[in-house]
Formats: C-alpha cells, structure tokens, sequence
C-alpha cells in the first residue's frame, strides 16, 4: 500500500527527477528510484502489513539499486520497518520514530550536514516539524512542508555527493534527492488519509 | 574500451577476478553475487577480520593483498567505481571475527556511504564494525568542499600494520586507534606524465602537452591543479618529498613506498626510490622499509606516487608489523 | 630520454640498481664496476652456480629473480644492450659453485658473444661452464638469418625450474639437459598496442595505428612482421594459443605465464589469463603452473606476450620443480 | 712492439674502418678498434717481450672495450698470447698456433661461420693457407692474402651481426672487422720483418 503510494509519485515524477539530476549529477536518481520501487513492489506479499512492506522494500534498495540514493533510502526504509514492526498499533508515532533512525542513520553513513544540499535537507527540517507538534500527526501538513523544503534545495551551494563538483552552477535547481524523499511524504499522506489527495500538489509537477 | 586487453563477451572486471582467482587459488577464493574476493588462511589469533575495497583499476589493491597477514577479504567495485554496500556487508559477514570486522576504506565519497551502508546493515545483525579512513594525498589538503584529502597508496601501508596487528589479537577499538595514528602519519603525492586509458573510451583520460606533468594527479584520472613543465627527476623528487614532509610531523625514520601509476617501468621506480632515499636522508630522515613497485595504480598512467609514513620517536612496535609475516597474491614476507 | 622517469644526473641503470639494492638488502647485494647483482643466500647443497643477463628495460627480469631458489647472479646491460663481457665474467667467478657455473642466455647476438666470451674467460681459469639458451619467440620461427628465435619469457620458467633443479645438489650436465628440455618445450608469442617510450628519443619506439596491434612483437621494441586490425581479445588470444601450441609437442598439462609487456595492468592481465586457461582447457590442455604479471616487459610498452611450457607426459617432476620454494624480489613462493 | 704496430694500422684506417660499419651496422668498429689499442698500447711495459704485450692487450680488450668486436679481438689476442708465452722460442709457430686457437674461440663464442660475412672470413681462410705452407712463413704473402680476403666480404650477405639485418644492401662494401683483423696481419708482417713495409698495402686505404 504505502509503497505502492510512492511508486506511483515516482513514476509520476520519473521525468522532473531525471531533469533535476541530469543538472547537477549523472541524471540516473530518476531512474534509481522508480526501478527500485517497481522491484520492490513487485516482491511485497499480497496483504501485507506496513511493517513488512517497508522491510520488503528496504532489503531491495539495499541490496539491488545502485547510485548514492539507492542504499540511503533503504536504509531510511528500514528504519521505518523496525519501527513499525516494534509498535505496530501506534502507527503514526512508529514512522515518525522510524524516519529519524533513519535520517541518523543517512548521516552516519553519507555524513551530509543540513545545509549541504542533499535529500537531509528534506528529511531533517520536515522531521524537526513534526516532532514540534503536539496531537495526532497532519501527514497532509508535513507532506507539503517535506515538498517546500526540497524545492528550497534550489537555494544551497552543494558540499556533499556528485553535485559538489559543479559548486554554485547548480544553483537555481533543486536536489533530486530532496525531491524524491519528500514524495515519499506525500505517499505516507496518502496512506494514512486517502481523502488527503486533492489537498496535495501534483507529484509530477514538483 | 578499445584501447584496454578486456574480453568484450563478458563482464571485464568479473572476469579478471576469475582470472586472478584461478591464478592465486591457493591463497583465494573468489565469491560472485556478489564478488568479493576471502582469504583462505585465516589467523586463529585475529579477533576481527579485515575488509577493505574500492573501485577495479587498482590492482593489486586490494585483491592482491588479501591472504595471511594482512586482509581478510577484498571488495571490488567497477572500474573506477565504488563497491555496491552488498559486496561490503557479504564480505564483511563473512570475514568477521568475534570481535567484528574493521573495514579500511579510502576517503571517496561512493566509497564511504557503501562501506556505510553496510556498516549499518552489519551492526543491524550484531555485528561490530569500526571504520579507519585513509586520507593521504596533499595535493587535496585545502579544497573548498567537505570531501577532504582522497586516499591513494597510504592504503598499502595501512593494510599491512593492521594486518600484523591483527595476527597478534588486537581488538577492534586497538585496531582503529593504530590505523588512525598509521594514516594521521602518512602523507602521498602523485604525478603524472601522460594519462591512463579511458576504460570508457579507450582514449587517453586527459591530454598532457609534452614535456609537461601533472603535479598532484588523482589515481581515477582526476587532473591536478597544476600542470607544470617538467623537471629533471632529481629536483622532482625534491619538491615531492618537501611537500609530502610539510603535511607531516617531524621524525628521524620512516616507511616509504614508491608507486607506479600502472605505466611505470620497475626500472623508472628504483631511479624514483634512490632519489627518495637520498632526499629523506639530506633532511635527516632514515628509510626503515620500503616497498618500490605498482601498489596504487590508476589503471596504466604513466607516473608515480611518493608515500611517507613518519614513524612514532618511539617507533611503537610499527617497524615490527612492518616486517611481520604476510602471505598475499602481491606482498610476501617471511618476517 | 624527457618522457621516462630517470635521473639526469647519472647513469640511470647504476642508479635502479642501486635503488633496486636499498629495496631489497635482505635479498641481494649489489657489485659495482662492473656491476652484477649477487644473492646473499647460497643453498649449501647447490653445486652450480646460476648465472643470467641481459639488457635493462625487462625488470623484473633478470635482478629480480636472484636469490634463493633461482638465480645466484645476474648481469644487467644497459637498456636493451648486452652486458659486457667483464661483467658476466666477474659475477659467474663470483657465484661458481665446485661444479662451476651455468649461464641461461636469450637468444640475442650481443648476448650471446658477451656471455661466450666470458664462458671462454671461465674455462681459461679452469671454471667449468655450460649454457642453456632460451629460443621461445615462435614470431621469429624462421627468418631467412641465422639468429633464430628470440629468446622472451620463457626464461622466466627455464630460470625457475633450474633454480630448483640446483638446489637439489643437480650436476652441471644434467642442469644442461634439464635445461634444453624445457627450452625446447617452451614457446611464448607476444603482442602490442602502443609501442614502448624510446629510452634513447623520449617518443615512442613506433607508431600503430588506433585500434591495430603487432603481432609478434619482440621485447626490444622490434616490430613484428604482422601490423593487424585488433580483434576482441577472446579471438586474439585463441589466435596466440594456436600459435604457441603450433610450435610445441602435444600434451595434456602445461606451465603458463601471461606477461606483461611494461604498460599492461594486472586487470588486463587477468581477463588474458582467464581466456587463455579456457581456450587451452578447450584443446585439452590443463594448467598445472601459473604466473600472471609484469615478467618481461619491453621498458613501457602496451601488450602482453603467452608463454606455454608443455610438460612432459610423466611430468618429469618439473610441476615439484616449478612449486619448489624461491625467495627473490618479485618471485617468492614456500615450497 | 706487435702491439704498437697495429695501432699505427688502426690509426691510418679509422676513417675507413668507421665508413664501413657505418654502412652495415652502428659504425663504432673503427673506435672500437683504435681506442682499444690505444689503451692497451699504454699499458704495455717498457721491453714487454710478444707474450706480455699481447696478453696486456688481451685484457684491455676483454675487460674494457665495448661493442661486438672488442671482446672478439680480445680472445683472438690472448690465444696469441698464451702460445707465445708456451714457445717463446718459436715465435712463427706459436703465432699460428695462437691464431687458429683464437679464431676457434671466436668461433664457439661468435657461431659465425665461413661465409657470414664477418672477421671469420679473414681469420679462417688466411689461417687455411698459412698451415698449407712447409718451411719459415712468409707473413708478407700472409698479410696481402688476409687483407684480400677481407676485402673478399663485400660479395657476402651478411647472415650474422648487426649487418645481418640490412641483407643484401651490405654488398659492395667490406666488412668492417673482417678489415680490422687483417691489420693485425699487416702488423705481424711488420713485426717479423720491417724491411717488408714497402711490400705491404697503406692501411689509410683498403
Ligand atoms: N553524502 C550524502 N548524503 C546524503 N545524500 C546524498 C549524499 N550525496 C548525495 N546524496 C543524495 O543522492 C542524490 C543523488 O542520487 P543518485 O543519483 O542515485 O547518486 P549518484 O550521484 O551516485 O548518481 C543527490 O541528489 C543527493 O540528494
Ligand atoms: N657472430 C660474430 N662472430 C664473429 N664476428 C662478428 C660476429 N658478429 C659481428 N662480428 C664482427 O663484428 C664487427 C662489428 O664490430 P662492432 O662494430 O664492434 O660491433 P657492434 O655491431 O656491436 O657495434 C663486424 O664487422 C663483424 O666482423
Ligand atoms: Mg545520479
Ligand atoms: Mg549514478
Ligand atoms: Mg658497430
Ligand atoms: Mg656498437
């Protein structure tokens, strides 16, 4: 379900996403993220619970998309997994719990700060705003916020990944990765309120 | 691809490890989907197994430094390209002592999130896992962003202590403290007098105007800053080595290694070496051990590398793991 | 001499050689004027000394196989030239054995008179002396001279089997046999893509066109008598395997080195080696001995030559020759 | 004295010397063969009797003159030498003797056979014809026939050597050592009797 959400977002931006990565790397993150959720997708088990389709995905990316983005987002997959497999009957509060993991874990590993322009400049501020907030958590809210942040990409000089060779050419364009995270905001919207979808932005017009 | 001896029916770099596996079969053992390259002989003293890798178009690093003494397992990416973070997380599963695995990895940015990811993925499964970086090439001490200095043939050394190392029992935590202090204390510089052929295109990878090198060249064909007319090779080693001693802290014995980038004749490495030693003894520095020959190549580049690694006043037993025993495709010693 | 990495100041032979001795003083010890490389170990039970020489320019070829197990001494000329005959003579005095000295010489004219000189030289002094020479080249199988076939890298297999055969307390005679049997079982044929950099113009040795190769090139920087169109290496090496095995007596198990000719990267190397082991498995033809790397280079040429040693059906103990335990710069096995 | 000779002869030909191995090889020979006697010449001790002077030149010529011919020359010297030093009261016979032992060294050393086209083909038929001969020699007759045998080689293909790698463009020209050797003749002629100089041929022009 979920995954099949951000198939869909990716396959809708599939083109913008090859754009944006064409600017500023090899142009191949279009390519990375929708070929990793169709695998993906394909091996989830019919019926299966968030937990395992997360986990499902996770070990894909992990294991088979190539790129720098390929294992970031199974790692932030994974993390999300573990989570919702630890409490699967507070759902909101696991995937949250799960995207921050996660994030640390994308730190660890690919060592990007905020503001060096990478897909944590999506996930990290978008993250900081939810856990502000007390209550129940608006995933149509925070999608939009995740999609704001990753357009504001546009506005850094890159530090980090393939893009820093070019420095400020790449301004005026935002980060592939930033956008293609922030779409997996807009699916979780979708999953935990399917009457959610006319309040977000078109996905391929990001 | 025209220019490079590679079969065009298959896959080139799985079919050299074919090759090389075939070759070396009594030191290796090659694994495939994903390739990663064991060590046969594993030192029942080693708590933590040692895994290292990088892109192909390095050779003999790493494969070739895997066996006795010194890697437990090697991870080859593409040519030029990093390993997938699978080939680290499988060879690592597989190497890996009861105290871990310590995975060397030189500073590029594929190279660090694979090993990373994998990193990740190992202590997901209980697997302790450190991490020594090498990052010694000065020519790109002071750039403008977060990369740092790449890691080029520092690496070799690195190996081998640690390797020693852990023939003696050291644990994880010791192991990470040696290998920062071993690459803390080494320094590289590279040049080049003509590039080396695009595996891509079968071109050359830059033009270089003759009578030019390239001061400060990268082992995947990055150009340097400069290009400069060429000096006689006595005053080229001078430079070299004083800018490798400037990144340094001072001492009076060091372990050094002279690298060919792939097109470098053993005979062009001992006239680099006899001059290195000669250069590091006018500024008071003794040669402990060395090793002369192609360690860190950028597929055939013709050029070379300079690395020092100053020993400790106190030596701290380097010397001794320097010479220990080590039984590899490419480096043997009978300590 | 500006594209090659030697000194300006010196003659840059001496100045390898004393490089090449700094690296490896726990292996050999370097005499100069005239200059000769000596191992340091002598097996106790070896009655023949074991000489080699030849021009620089083919390194590891020939310093770099002195030391125990192989050769007890070897003579470099300067690049591409015979060594004087002063300097065979001194080096052979040096490592006689009480059953004298045997010199393995490639089939060059300048090689050939310079150690026949001091082989005469030798016996005037009452040192008895033989010679085993090296003929493999099968691209120079039959000019209208009387020169022969070049001898190349299968004196590194001559060299090897000797060694062992010495010391196992082998007499000068059967040496000789020994020798000539594996000589005569011994055929390589070599190839380039680029000629080697000149040491005497600093440009390259010839001009090939893109995407053509020699073949048959000798290790001098001599052409061969076929410039061709390059095939994919899968057809390229079938054609050398036919080639080699043309000129060899049938068998079912073979010695094999795949050599680099200077500019050829370990990678290349290793997709050479895993298609020749194939294409020989497909005539029948196991490996039972490998040696896979830079060998006998022609200073920094692109290519790589094939060397099959066919082994006699019952074998002749030469694979137990070829496993013996060496210990020299480049070549180090334990037996 | 013998010694001294021969380079009297290398002096007057060195430019002839130098010209014909420029034609069919490197064009050393005539250094070669004029600095090697010069530096044996020096080293030869006041009053040297024939074996003390060829033997002093046998070593210089062995140990320090380079190319292919130095070594060779150097080998057919010290026969010489060890022949007159076993029969110092037979000079003529230990001459002979010497020689034929020499080019036999050069032989086994050098594989040139007769017919190559190299110093052989001096050395071997000049040596036929001296053994053919009863009574004292006459080492006049013994130079004129060398140096025509020498001169006999520019009819030959050269199938040993440097030459060997020009064929048949070597025709027409002597060969180099084969010119050379036959100086030793002319010296040896000069030696046994100097009243034979008039009868001999200049060496500044063969
Ligand atoms: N060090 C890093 N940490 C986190 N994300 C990174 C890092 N480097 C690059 N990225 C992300 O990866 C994206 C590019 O992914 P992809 O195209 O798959 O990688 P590649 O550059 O290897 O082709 C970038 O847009 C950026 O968001
Ligand atoms: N195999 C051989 N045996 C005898 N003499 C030889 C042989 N090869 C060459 N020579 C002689 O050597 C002479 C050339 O001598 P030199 O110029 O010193 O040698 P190089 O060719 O090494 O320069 C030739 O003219 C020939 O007479
Ligand atoms: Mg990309
Ligand atoms: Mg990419
Ligand atoms: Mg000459
Ligand atoms: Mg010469």
């Amino acid at each position: 379900m979920l995954i099949g959400l951000y198939l869909a977002a990716a396959e809708a931006a599939h083109a913008r996403l090859t754009e944006y990565d064409q600017a500023a790397g090899d142009g191949d993150f279009g390519d990375n993220l929708r070929d990793g959720l169709r695998g993906a997708h394909a091996r989830i088990p019919d019926g299966a619970d968030l937990a395992t389709e997360t986990e499902t995905a996770a070990t894909y990316f992990l294991d088979e998309v190539g790129g720098t983005s390929g294992p970031l987002i199974g790692l932030l997959l994974r993390s999300v997994a573990s989570a919702a497999a630890a409490s699967p009957s507070d759902v909101d509060a696991a995937v949250v719990r799960g995207l921050t993991e996660g994030t640390a874990a994308i730190q660890r590993v690919g060592e990007a700060r905020v503001g060096d322009r990478t897909l944590v400049d999506c996930l990290a501020p978008t993250l900081d705003g939810l856990r502000g907030t007390a209550g129940p958590i608006d995933w149509t809210a925070a999608a939009t916020a995740a999609l704001a942040h990753a357009r504001a990409t546009a506005d850094l000089t890159p530090r980090m990944g393939r893009a820093s060779y070019i420095g400020k050419r790449a301004l005026g364009t935002p980060d592939a990765g930033a956008i293609g995270v922030a779409l997996f905001f807009w699916a979780l919207a979708l999953y935990r309120d399917p009457a959610s979808r006319d309040a977000l932005p078109d996905p391929a017009a990001l | 691809m025209a220019e490079l001896f590679f079969v065009t029916k298959a896959e080139y770099v799985d079919r050299a490890l074919r090759g090389f596996a075939r070759d070396q079969r009594d030191i290796v053992r090659l694994h495939t989907a994903p390739a990663y390259v064991r060590a046969l002989a594993t030192n029942p003293a080693r708590r933590v197994g040692l895994v290292a890798g990088g892109g192909s178009g390095h050779e003999p690093m790493h494969v070739g430094l895997v066996g006795a003494g010194m890697l437990d397992a090697a991870v080859p990416g593409r040519v030029f390209a990093s390993p997938h973070n699978r080939q680290v997380y499988e060879a690592s599963r597989s190497a890996a002592g009861p105290e871990g695995v310590l995975h060397i990895v030189k500073n590029y940015t594929g190279d660090r999130i694979n090993f990373g990811i994998a990193a990740e993925r190992l202590r997901h499964d209980g697997i302790p896992v450190a991490r020594v970086l090498v990052d010694d090439d000065v020519a790109t001490e002071s750039t403008q962003t977060a990369t740092g200095r790449r890691g080029t043939g520092a690496t070799i050394v690195v190996e081998k202590l640690l390797g020693a190392a852990a023939d003696r029992g050291t644990g994880l935590d010791a192991l990470v403290e040696l290998g920062r202090a071993v690459a803390s204390r080494s320094r590289s510089i590279a040049v080049a007098s003509a590039a080396h052929t695009s595996h891509v295109t079968g071109r050359p990878g830059f033009e270089l105007a003759p009578n030019h090198i390239e001061y400060g060249v990268g082992i995947h064909g990055e150009r340097a800053r400069q290009t400069i007319p060429r000096p006689p090779l006595e005053d080229l080693v001078e430079r070299m080595v004083d800018d490798v001693l400037a990144n340094l802290p001072a001492g009076t014995r060091a372990l050094v290694l002279v690298n060919g980038l792939g097109g470098t004749t053993a005979i062009e490495l001992y006239n680099v070496f006899a001059e290195v030693e000669e250069a590091l003894g006018r500024r008071g520095v003794a040669v402990a051990g060395s090793l002369v020959g192609t360690w860190t190549p950028a597929l055939d580049m013709k050029g070379f590398s300079v690395t020092v690694t100053m020993l400790l006043p106190d030596d701290g037993a380097w010397t001794a793991l320097w010479d220990a025993p080590v039984w590899t495709a490419t480096l043997r010693k009978r300590g």
